[in-house]
């Protein structure tokens, strides 16, 4: 099995072959850092499991986060995305759009205030809207001068993070 | 002793409450907003009442709701732990005419250090020391001049009416002085409508140590000693310990600072459980800042040294019982340290993380203690603070502790939000805070240091991942930010 | 100190040792039986190696192979744990050989406190009061009553090739000797293959209280004091404390049997931490009984109540250090208490009960430690001992420690196996255990008496379960016995 | 809905409604006690469940345990099985036919020795089969007088809880 892994900031293809779901499996890590070894992969629980590398043992646990993997080896957290090696050429970088960007809020919370309107021409880090959780408020900014196409909110909404809220043009 | 008590909060504090009320072998009531059905206050409660909508200001900060369910369910007395209605004197008052004991001290008590210009001067003339300055805002530049010239430069302009760092200006030397008067002046006036400024001596590199003190109804007050919280990020604490570091190299300090605070406590004829914090110096000279008439949040950190339970005795005392401790009862053991649990991300401004926690393990084990409010399968509210729990931990001496702590964190584990559980690895190995040396800008100027993870780490984690997702899916492909678009907020992901 | 340590063990006390190393920043290497592959000692540390089947007298019993595993991985040093090698003197030996360090007493006091009649003439030499009686099997009844006269009845017959109650008389008066030895013998060559019999003095209703040494290899040794250990099933300790009850009473009894404890000790020249069991009678005449040449189960105890880390001691003592507490530092605070938690019915005749672990949670908060080898989503193996966790607490009282004892057990969580949690509660809602009037024979006498649930308490069950399978398929409904039998046997239960 | 409930040694039914999952549901008990109220139930995550009945606050835990459920409510422990109400009559007490004994072991383990042969006459009180588990030897034994017309199981066999093993007619 062939897979492209997005690991933190790096970009590995992972190949590996395996006998049997709890017998040990040979792969190789090209990327960033090229490696290959031997490893027994035990599902302990849905969300964990026990590597064995050699004698070095890793309890990793992993749970899903957007689209993303959360993965904690030992006590270090990784956000790993998976795609099939083929994919690589179609998923392609930059998917957003020239010349429209996206504001979406990273916190998740309620939407306070909307301080621009659709058709409002704005300049690169006017506020746009007001986000607040856990009594924190944060303001999201145009990044660029430019046009509000859209705004997909309204005041007193739940937002989820990382969703777009803003669309600049 | 209570036939039952209602505990006016939520979170790890009500679950610490429940479990001494269970020592004591007292029922609980819960009280809960619609956001905090299945939180593990109400799951760990004896009874539970809904008292309103998620906001706080429709549900916890309603006394007179919560005196409502209090007489619903015949419970005898409130504790009302930190925050919400806690330091709210008409609302322990309230309870006082109700016939309902409030646990905690006289609402008198709470008034008269509820502001902090009152407090400031109640400990003046009670002779404990304060940041030298002027009470009021100063009516001229001229007026500054003199004062700044009695306390020393550099000293510190400050906006009357409001805080969080509008309209104040550090100032070094007199020739600043005109300058900076009229920038924070107008500042003021733009921030809070009102343009008045007042000055203080600016203490540099300042800690933050404040004193725990324990009195009954009967007139007998003791201090618990110190803890020291000059870890902090936007006048937050996140790490407390006791001994304070400068207190280990200055042993009179403990003394010092107890009696000035049993001065200022015995002031308002304190009852209950108190803590006074100080403003101290990189040379022990230290300052009244203000009190907080409850429990404090590093509570735990004081216990493990003392052994003492400051909720067994909130309740005991405030039942009317004496507190049998002397002050030459007690002693202090080794070193502890708590860490502050919270969900939001060290690494993008302490960005807050409410959401679904798809995994949760504690640490154990060894000198380790923690009291949380999260569990697994939880849905951390996006409408309260973000403490999902305090990890304290003890130890025969502060190295120890500190590597205790180390472990305990790297046991921690939270899937499905942040938390800011890797920057105590960052703390805890950085050499200043290993040697004591603290200030309350420490956390500001923290770099942060990633640590190293080699291939078979790397490994292992795509390994786990790859078994875990078999088959990646268009959507586990990082699809294309249109189609995210299109999908309706995932509010499920915030309850 | 150590570059690296493999710890000879698993489940939660190899849990435990993991743990110290790693607040002393040593590497850790487990080792597993195949039963083992993913239990949590293999999961928490830093290297594992499988040395072999399920079975402990291909794996955790192989002292060769787990040196080859030392050797493999780097490890400088083997803690024991306690159990399986931890007290061979041939394993110890063949370490020192490898030029592994045994971490633990040297072999030669492993070998000279290892039988029990060893152990006694050493004790008696060093001057320690030993039961009274016949070390070795005796002539004649004559011979029997020579002895029961000169030590007083009532006393014991014991089988001198067994144990586990056969071939055991107890003898009131010199008239029921000749039967009774007659009986003895008989049983005894039945059972044992020899009719050998030893008389000792009974002790009526004795108290199990064992000393705590502590020593270096620099020849200097410390007592830390008592555990009281008379809460136990078949021979097996499930509940111990310190302080006990009895040294309560009568405190004197802590520095003569720790006195005792230490002649003994000395006379082996024994290092590291080890444990001496006495039994005492109600009066407090205590006579040594056997020595531990190990860390013990129940350490937890005397580590809250002296604030003292005996594992962190044991590897810095193995690594040459020298103990620095001496006896006038060694204080007892307060009362703790541990309650072992095992995977066994105790109202069937404490069946063991391995299998799949549904839900686990353990209880937390002030005064509450757990040290635990189980978690949710593991399968108990029914190869090794039923002992799952060990909670242990502290509170500044015995009656205090009882009651967050109470708590905690209330907050603890096992399901899927059958486990003893419900017993605690007998035990210490228990008048005579709460009076501290303590025997061994304890739990033998313990009345069950049920806990009544009400209307409301079964009405949420009901609700709960109802939810959980609303449609109540056939096999829900109690299948008739022919279904199940021929359904193979269900395997994946016990892995 | 109307359930039947065997509540450890206790018989119930339970009658409930519920207009919709997380609402307040009505319900009736009756059995060795009878008792009716209103409750709402919500489920935490998969086993557990928060019941709040009047005032009173219950975390329920529940995990299937063989054909039965295991429930603990606060710190008690009980063994629930379900039924439909209908079933009630055919479901029935005593299945096992008559003149019929099945030998199963509690413990679930290793069987390390069997005692008798098929055919065997055996006594009541008579040893059969020895399983161990946790160095424990549990040894099961004859109910009665009989002869053995099964034995299901061979030295060395891991058994489950409640697994028949012998057969005496």
């Amino acid at each position: 099995m062939k897979l492209r892994v997005q690991f933190d900031e790096d970009s590995y293809v992972l190949e590996f072959r395996s006998s049997g779901s709890n017998s040990p499996c040979a792969y190789t890590l090209t990327g960033a850092e090229a490696h290959s070894g031997e490893a027994s992969v035990i599902q302990v629980r849905p969300d964990l499991y026990s590597v064995l590398a050699g004698t070095r043992s890793f309890a990793v646990y992993v749970a899903p986060r957007g689209s993303q993997l959360e993965v904690w080896v030992e006590h270090q957290r990784y956000l790993l995305a998976l795609s099939d090696a083929r994919d690589f050429a179609a998923s392609g970088r930059g998917a957003s759009a020239k010349g429209r960007s996206q504001i979406s809020t990273q916190m998740p919370g309620k939407v306070i205030r909307i301080l621009v309107e659709t058709g409002a021409q704005v300049k690169a880090g006017q506020g746009l809207i007001i986000v607040e959780a856990m009594k924190m408020q944060n303001e999201l900014k145009a990044p660029r001068d430019g046009t509000v196409s859209k705004i997909a909110t309204v005041e007193g909404a739940t937002v989820a993070a990382n969703q777009p809220l803003v669309i600049i043009e | 002793m209570f036939r039952k008590v209602l505990i006016a909060n939520r979170g790890e504090i009500a679950v610490r409450i429940i479990r001494a009320l269970r020592e004591l072998e007292i029922p609980s009531v819960a009280i809960f907003s619609e956001a905090d059905r299945v939180s593990l206050h109400v799951q760990m409660a004896d009874e539970a009442v809904c008292i309103g909508p998620a906001p706080s200001t429709e549900s916890y900060l309603c006394g007179d709701r919560i005196l409502e369910a209090a007489q619903k369910t015949g419970a005898t007395a409130i504790h009302p732990g930190y925050g919400f209605l806690s330091e709210n004197a008409a609302f322990a008052r309230n309870c006082e005419r109700a016939g309902v004991k409030f646990i905690g001290p006289s609402w008198l008590a709470i008034e008269q250090m509820g502001s902090k210009t009152s407090a400031r001067r109640i400990a003046a003339e009670a002779g404990a020391p304060i940041v030298p300055g002027t009470e009021k805002g100063l009516a001229s530049v001229d007026e500054g001049r003199a004062v700044a010239e009695t306390i020393g430069y550099p000293v510190l302009l400050k906006a009357a009416a409001g805080g969080g760092g509008k309209g104040m200006r550090r100032v070094d030397a007199e020739a600043d002085l005109e300058s900076a008067f009229q920038a924070a002046s107008s500042e003021a006036e733009r921030a809070f409508g009102s343009g008045e400024v007042y000055i203080e001596k600016l203490i540099e590199r300042p800690r933050h140590i404040e004193i725990q003190v324990l009195g009954d109804e009967h007139g007998h007050l003791i201090h618990l000693g110190e803890r020291e919280c000059s870890i902090q990020r936007r006048h937050q604490k996140v790490v407390e310990e006791c001994p304070s570091p400068l207190i280990a190299l200055q042993p009179h300090l403990r003394h010092q600072m107890g009696q000035a605070a049993l001065k200022i406590a015995r002031a308002v004829h304190y009852s209950n459980a108190g803590t006074l914090e100080f403003l101290c110096d990189q040379q022990g000279q230290f300052y009244f800042l203000e009190m907080n008439t409850r429990l404090q949040v590093e509570h735990p950190v004081t216990e493990w040294v003392t052994g003492l339970d400051l909720v067994h005795w909130q309740i005991r005392i405030a039942a009317g019982e004496r507190l049998t401790v002397l002050q030459e009862d007690v002693h202090w053991h080794g070193s502890a340290l708590e860490c502050r649990i919270y969900a939001e991300d060290p690494q993008n401004n302490y960005l807050p993380s409410p959401g679904g926690i798809a995994e949760y393990i504690e640490p154990s084990g060894p000198g380790v203690r923690v009291d949380a409010g999260a569990f697994p399968g939880w849905t951390v509210p996006m409408e309260y603070d973000p403490l999902l729990a305090k990890l304290s931990v003890w130890a025969s001496d502060r190295p120890m502790a500190i590597e205790r702590m180390r472990r305990a964190i790297e046991e921690y584990r939270v899937l499905g939000i942040s938390t800011n559980l890797q920057l105590f690895g960052q703390i805890l190995r950085n050499a200043q805070f290993r040697s004591g040396n603290l200030d309350t800008g420490f956390l500001e100027k923290l770099e942060w240091t990633p640590e190293a993870s080699d291939n078979q780490v790397r490994a292992a984690a795509v390994l786990a991942a790859a078994r875990h997702s078999p088959q990646p899916s268009a959507q586990a492909s990082g699809a294309a930010p249109q189609s995210a678009w299109r999908t309706q907020a995932r509010k499920d992901l915030l309850r």
